[in-house]
């Protein structure tokens, strides 16, 4: 009885399939101005406030200024959709942005099919396809400049809120290998400034729990740290607001999250996913971009590093900016090399 | 070692991780002791979570955002009523819908009504105020553990200590545990089990709106998408094994506080994070092992003893 | 006289049967009324629908003292003075007497607090003048089922209830507690109260009542004054046929010991020793009637031999075997059946269909099944056979067994346990909570099993079974045999007196 | 004795009622669904429309619904095998965390055998952890008479952390990617079938697999043993049932099963193991189980139906613009509805005959 119950629902389930596909046929095929197509896919979900969102306004300005169709699809870090949104966005664009180095599989396979789409990998670097263009970020530089200057600003207590302990922090989203290149970098360039300086690393476990955040940030506050490096996503908002009520400074990551806290926050670490969008698209347009390229961004490609803005001069000392500028500069000249950890 | 764990810090960690798990758990032991077995309060801390700050920003006042909060959960309250008492169905299943509801429901309006994604963060959210206790600060070290909570975190104990009362001590609570315990008793003692129900969901809608409030505008001063991360969880899991005892389900929720708090210091010894963060759940499931292994035993050695004797 | 209730054309409809059609039903202020009928009949169904529960009602009037009311729950009732002592207590277990007894009138101090002094103290007031002698601080769980049943009607009296329904209220009691709980009944109905005494036991209708109004299939079949009538009529009445109270029974057979217990002690739940000692044998061909007063260790001897009980110490032998270590279902193979006391949490799975319960047993065994295959033609004619044999009334054997009635559920359970090839049988207070009709068809069973050569052990609380099948009756008081006899060697107030501990063998 | 005259029995009581019920409630979640994009600013009807078009478009969209499906069937039926016993493990996610590195460790390490050894070795090895994993709180509960809803429940972090350090530390790919283990062996692949989708051969294991426990479960004695202890364990033992060792062996089975939800993750869909391989398989095969009273049938049916919705709320998002997160309130009214099956059937008969208080 119950098998000729479910008969009946499996036959309804295809009526729908036969009315769906019907649908299929008529659907209107009017196309007005042929504007470029950009979709960008990402891994995880908008509303990170830095890497994700950083593309997502890059693309806005693309749209804005460059005149180009856009749209963003989501997998909200569910591998099953990786496939999915790459598969959609393969179909129908010119141009397509997959952000999230956990996408890589995806790609490789569905690239070779749509030969006349261009696919732009960024967060990690995949070589040998005709239409992958590879856009990989050396947060572990950028990463390293902001540690050299915690570990100067750390020791300069003329500074509010900055206390005697050579003591700065990191807090991190996940214990995986991409925050790893940060925390490489960070505690390479703060222990070249100060062998002394003690980094206290902790991990909160989640990209999304804020309150976490925060009391990963108070456990290394009340450890003496006076300058915490934020690189954890939603998690972030937390980090941000313990070191607002403890009086004590964080660098924002990805974009200037300066705004978040006028401040608290003494620096951000950028990494220009938007940028480097934006820039893409239009030389997409120009007939400049070249395919299956392998870019780089590190300091030297201004891809990475800190803003440099004034409202954080505001805070830092000149001193530590200039500073700041000369070991950018031995960062391009290869006389600093910084450790990678991917 | 032990020094650089076991720090006054630790304490205090503990007691601010604690109180949205016991806030919601509270709630959650009402119902269980009315005889609803009540999954929801994740959603319902992630609606409390969300509203309490519509209500902060748009009003401007943090109580009024408090009263948003918890009149939103209430809202989703009674929709669960109405599914688990009305109509009888599995509870299980409805705290699950109601759970997934309040993830996508909340996603919807952050983008709605913010118009923003992932987070909303704004200085013109205000913050629940925190609580000083002047007499504390002679005391050095338990100023550094007890004194300048938000104020959620002192209700929280209050909160304790009045469920506490309402249910072994006040007719309401004898009726509350009769819905649980023997429905059919209370039912043809003259009360309507179905109404004693629909007040402990209140209560739990009421307390899950406190754990969203103080998690959005007391803990922190914001809003992130599913910011409740498993917090109704655990409280459904302290509540199983408080065995609907409020002050067990406090030392329980502490534990948990404890041992979350514990993980980041282990960290700092040099454990990887993923073990330090499995430490709460293992310590949990361990002592409660120890708490029932001894039942067992207890009996088993009650029963040789009665043996010995008789034979 | 006054009328203190009338309902008039009552009509109860179920999803699956009529419970009551058309019943009128009165009670006068001052009296005892029974309300008898089968089980199934609607008695309880009617009272209920008084007492406000079973709502809404499809058709009918309720006039309380001449007013019609609206009675859509328990507590309009407790306010028009209406109480109910229901057939299975309604007691919270973990509370204490007296938080039972106040549970929906609470009294507070403070204006917030449970007064539990109050409580106390109102408890001790009314034991006190009803002369029912209760520790109110006691939790109900731990208390005997007589003690709960003065609890239940403590409860009524302290909200003040004129109207008092007890629904079978002698099933769990003792001789002695019944006649207590007729003095009771009596000085109740002396101070002006008015009651409805539902049962099916003839001789306490004709002991106690005043009138009897007689159900039958959700039906009035007859309202006698009980000095007027005898208890074939109403028992006619009741089943609509005939009724023989006496079952014929033949000479026993014995053939050779099949259970021999030698020394067995086992603990209750409680870990207290509930078996101390026992010694028995129990010959293929006759019955051994257990005698004694619920909760003196019936059960966990039953349970002990069908091996869901662990023993402590002795030996069980069945058929010359060492059988201490052998599962229940190897017991069951071996050729033990039992029907337990408690059939709803033992003896069936409420929830389960008829079929699975009727094949359970027999549902790995040829022909229902060949290692794991279940054959389901087979099983189907299986539990039609029993369906048919045993009479079970039921549409359908694939309906969920909660749809069946409390005589049919006994049918089910006999029909199990009697079908398979059992050189054992455990009956435990077979006939509790069923008919007349469902006794008779029920004894001859048992009988028809002794004489095909099974050993049979019954256990049970009521005497007139005992008395009525036993070829020896052995006593049990505190986990002990305290006295073997045959039925004709002792009379019945002598064998309460082994039962209650006053007198004892050896 | 039913009451046959009101006009909503005759046409929504009798044999079919779930069947109406369940249909009823799946198109009053629409109704409720398109009310809220209506309010989001967009015509529900292209909404819709783009929903079944991503989840039935053409071959390669249904294609994408059979693969979510097929984990789907196996985290279903791994809860209704437990929840039927009696045995409530809700444990599924871990377990399928747990068997997906398993069976990738075994596709990795393992190599120079044939296909035909390779995969059900690296399934097995899915199969013994993730009842392992389930076996814990199973015998916690039959020993010490733990809460085994909740032993399961804290046991599912710990897992997918244990995962997540092994994956991102010591298996973690060497050649640059981050999070996930290297390809497993070509020999422990499962074949995909069509060009443009991860559809492939574990959706015919899923049904063999969801066969055989329709088999065991409605027609073999072990079934059986298991329903009647699930029902009423006392009265399993009563009868003869080994009631300790059926339930233990029901969450066995059911760890074995989340175990191979995993294993086809890894080696059908993704050939590698990720630190994040499953969001909710095993929470979503939890309802799937809930929804039809842990039928194996009906588990295979709503599973299918989640896998369209899954599929085609992405669609929709791609299509339209809706956010993802309304399928979900749409998905949450759904199961609201078909829960509540039983009320709206009392509400529909106008009797108030709910059956009684718990």
């Amino acid at each position: 009885m119950f098998i000729r119950k479910k008969l009946l629902l499996n036959i309804l389930i295809l009526v729908a399939f036969v009315l769906a596909t019907m649908n299929v046929s008529c659907a209107p095929v009017e196309e007005e101005k042929e504007a470029l197509k950009v979709t960008m896919v990402v891994s995880g979900g908008l509303g990170d406030r830095s890497f994700f969102d950083s593309g997502a306004a890059g693309l806005k300005k693309a749209e804005e200024e460059l005149g180009v169709e856009t749209q963003i699809l989501e997998c909200k870090l569910d591998p099953s959709a990786y496939y999915d949104h790459t598969l959609a966005a393969a179909e129908n664009n010119d141009l397509v942005f997959i952000i999230g180095f956990q996408m890589a599989d995806q790609l490789v396979e569905i690239a070779p099919k749509y030969p006349d789409t261009q696919f732009v990998y960024i967060d990690g670097i995949i070589e040998g396809i005709e239409n992958v263009t590879s856009i990989d970020y050396l947060e572990n530089e950028g990463s390293y400049v902001v540690g050299a200057m915690a570990a100067m600003a750390t020791t300069r207590t003329e500074i509010p809120g900055i206390n005697e302990e050579k003591i700065i922090g990191l807090v991190g989203g996940m214990d995986i290998p991409v925050i790893h290149n940060f925390v490489v970098g960070f505690e390479q360039g703060a222990r070249d400034i100060d062998p002394g300086v003690k980094v206290e690393v902790v991990y909160t476990g989640s990209f999304e729990d804020p309150a976490k955040g925060k009391e990963a940030t108070l456990a290394i506050i009340d450890k003496g740290a006076d300058i915490v490096f934020q690189v954890a996503g939603k998690t972030g908002e937390g980090i941000i607001e313990a070191c607002k009520e403890k009086g004590v400074y964080v660098i924002g990551v990805d974009s200037d999250q300066g705004w978040l806290a006028p401040g608290t926050v003494i620096e951000s670490m950028m990494k220009e996913v938007g940028m480097s969008i934006y820039e893409t698209i239009k030389k997409f347009q120009d007939g400049t971009y070249e395919k299956g390229a392998v870019y780089s961004y590190g300091v030297k490609e201004d891809g990475v590093g800190p803003t440099f803005s004034d409202e954080y001069a505001k805070i830092l000392p000149q001193e530590i900016i200039d500073k700041m500028r000369e070991i950018e500069q031995k960062i391009i000249s290869g006389e600093i090399v910084v450790e990678e950890a991917k | 070692m032990f020094r650089e764990l076991f720090t006054p810090q630790l304490l205090r960690a503990t007691i601010r991780m604690t109180t949205p798990i016991i806030l919601a758990a509270l709630g959650g032991l009402l119902t269980y002791k009315a005889g609803i077995f009540n999954i929801a309060m994740e959603g319902m801390i992630l609606v409390g979570a969300f509203s309490a700050v519509v209500g902060g920003y748009f009003l401007g006042n943090c109580w009024l955002g408090v009263i948003v909060a918890i009149l939103a959960v209430l809202l989703i309250s009674a929709i669960y009523g109405f599914f688990v008492v009305k109509l009888k169905s599995n509870e299980f299943i409805i705290g699950i819908a109601i759970n997934i509801f309040a993830n996508g429901i909340t996603v919807y309006l952050l983008r709605a009504i913010f118009g923003v994604k992932g987070a909303f963060s704004s200085p013109e959210i205000p913050g629940l105020p925190d609580v000083s206790f002047p007499l504390l600060d002679k005391i050095g070290i338990l100023n550094t553990i007890l004194n300048n909570h938000s104020i959620f975190i002192y209700l929280s104990w209050l909160f304790v200590l009045l469920i506490y009362i309402l249910i072994y001590k006040t007719p309401l609570g004898i009726r509350i545990r009769a819905a649980g315990e023997h429905p059919k008793a209370l039912e043809t003692a003259g009360v309507s089990v179905s109404k004693i129900r629909y007040i402990t969901i209140i209560l739990n809608g009421i307390l899950c709106g406190f754990a969203g409030a103080h998690l959005s505008l007391g803990y922190l001063t914001l809003f992130t998408e599913g910011m409740s991360d498993g917090r109704g969880w655990i409280a459904v899991a302290t509540v199983i094994f408080g065995e609907g005892n409020p002050i067990m389900t406090f030392a329980i929720a502490s534990l948990f506080g404890f041992t979350d708090g514990l993980a980041f210091l282990l960290q700092g010894l040099g454990i990887p994070d993923r073990f330090a963060r499995i430490v709460p759940h293992f310590t949990v499931i361990f002592a409660l092992f120890i708490v029932a292994r001894r039942a067992v035993l207890k009996i088993a050695r009650k029963k040789r003893e009665v043996i010995r004797k008789e034979t | 006289m006054e009328k203190v209730v009338e309902m008039r054309g009552i009509t109860k409809i179920f999803p699956t049967v009529i419970a009551n059609n058309d019943v009128d039903f009165s009670l006068y202020k001052g009296e005892i009324q029974a309300l008898v009928g089968e089980n199934g009949a609607g008695k309880t169904t009617l009272m209920s629908i008084l007492y406000g529960m079973n709502q809404p009602i499809d058709s009918g009037r309720i006039f309380i003292n001449g007013k019609e009311e609206r009675i859509y729950h328990p507590h309009v009732a407790i306010n028009k003075g209406i109480g109910m002592v229901h057939q299975h207590f309604m007691l919270v277990p973990s509370f204490t007497v007296s938080e039972n007894i106040v549970l929906g009138h609470e009294k507070r101090k403070n204006g917030i607090l449970l007064d539990k002094e109050e409580a106390i103290k109102i408890t001790k007031e009314i034991s006190k003048k009803h002369g029912f002698l209760v520790a109110p601080m006691a939790r109900v769980q731990d208390l005997p089922l007589g003690i709960q049943q003065r609890i239940e009607i403590l409860k009524l009296l302290y909200r003040g209830t004129d109207i008092l329904i007890l629904d079978e209220p002698t099933a769990v009691l003792t001789p002695q507690e019944i006649k207590e709980l007729f003095s009771t009944i009596r000085s109740l109905v002396s101070e002006g109260r008015s009651i409805v005494f539902i049962t099916h036991k003839l001789p306490e209708v004709m002991a106690i009542s005043d009138r009897v109004t007689v159900m039958r299939k959700g039906r009035i079949t007859g309202v006698l004054e009980t000095k007027k009538t005898t208890m074939k009529e109403i028992a006619k009445l009741m089943v609509g046929r005939e009724v023989l109270f006496q079952v014929e029974k033949e000479e026993p057979h014995f053939k050779g010991v099949v259970l021999e217990l030698n020394n067995i002690k086992a603990l209750s739940d409680r870990i207290l020793l509930a078996v101390n000692g026992v010694s028995l044998k129990v010959q293929a061909g006759e019955i051994l009637g257990i005698a004694g007063i619920e909760g003196n260790g019936q059960t966990e001897l039953a349970e002990v031999v069908t091996g869901l009980r662990p023993l402590v110490s002795g030996e069980i032998i069945f058929q010359s075997k060492n059988i201490n270590k052998a599962s229940p279902r190897q017991r069951r193979e071996m050729g033990i059946a039992h029907i337990p006391e408690d059939r709803l949490k033992t003896g069936i799975s409420i929830d389960a269909t008829i079929q699975d319960n009727l094949v359970m047993g027999a549902h790995y065994k040829k022909p229902l099944a060949r290692g794991i295959h279940r054959y389901l033609r087979q099983t189907k004619d299986y539990a039609e056979k029993l369906i048919n044999e045993y009479d079970i009334r039921t549409a359908n054997q694939n309906l969920p067994t909660i749809s069946l009635s409390g005589g049919n559920l006994q049918r089910l359970v006999i029909a199990r346990e009697f079908s398979f090839d059992s050189k054992l049988l455990i009956i435990s207070q077979p006939t509790r909570g069923i008919d007349i009709g469902s006794i008779e068809f029920l004894h001859e069973k048992i009988l028809s099993m002794r004489d095909k050569g099974n050993a049979i052990l019954l256990i049970s609380a009521d005497l007139d079974e005992i008395y009525a099948l036993s070829d020896r009756i052995a006593v049990m008081y505190e986990g002990e045999m305290v006295g073997e006899f045959h039925p004709d060697e002792i009379g019945r107030e002598e064998l309460g007196l082994y039962m209650t501990g006053a007198k004892r063998e050896n | 004795m039913q009451k046959k005259d009101n006009i909503f029995y005759k046409i929504f009581g009798g044999k079919y009622q779930f069947l109406w019920i369940t249909l009823l409630a799946i198109i009053l979640a629409f109704v409720v669904g398109a009310v809220a994009i209506i309010a989001n600013g967009q015509n529900p009807l292209l909404a819709y429309i783009a929903l079944f078009k991503g989840s039935f478009g053409n071959i390669n969209k249904v294609a994408t619904v059979l693969t979510r499906t097929t984990i789907l069937i196996f985290t279903g039926l791994a809860v209704a095998i437990a929840f039927r016993s009696g045995i409530f493990i809700i444990g599924a996610e871990g377990q399928l965390y747990l068997g997906a590195f398993a069976s990738a460790l075994v596709g990795i390490y393992l190599t120079n055998i044939p296909k035909v050894v390779h995969i059900p070795l690296a399934i097995l090895a899915a199969m013994l952890v993730g009842g392992f994993w389930s076996f814990i709180p199973a015998i916690l509960k039959v020993r010490y008479k733990m809460d085994e809803v909740v032993v399961s429940l804290m046991m599912n972090a710990p897992a997918i952390l244990i995962v997540g350090y092994l994956v991102n530390e010591p298996f973690r790919d060497p050649m640059g990617q981050t999070g996930m283990t290297v390809l497993i062996q070509e020999s422990a692949r499962f074949s995909r079938l069509l060009e443009f989708s991860r559809f492939n051969t574990t959706f015919f294991i899923a049904l063999s697999v969801a066969f055989l426990m329709i088999y065991l479960i409605q027609r073999s004695t072990v079934g059986y043993e298991w329903k009647i202890t699930g029902l009423n364990p006392i009265f399993s033992r009563f009868g003869g049932v080994y009631s300790k060792k059926r339930m233990l062996q029901a969450a066995v089975i059911s760890g074995m099963l989340a175990g191979i939800a995993g294993s086809a993750l890894v080696l059908g869909e993704f050939y590698r193991c990720l630190d994040i391989i499953s969001v909710g398989y095993g929470w979503d095969g939890l309802l799937v189980a809930m929804i039809v009273n842990n039928n194996p049938i009906g588990v295979i049916l709503v599973a299918f139906l989640f896998g369209v919705l899954k599929t085609g709320a992405l669609a929709m998002e791609a299509a339209t613009n809706i956010p993802s997160e309304l399928s979900l309130v749409i998905q949450s009214i759904v199961i609201l509805f078909v829960a509540a099956e039983r009320g709206v059937i009392a509400l529909i008969q106008r009797k108030g005959e709910v059956p009684p208080i718990v």
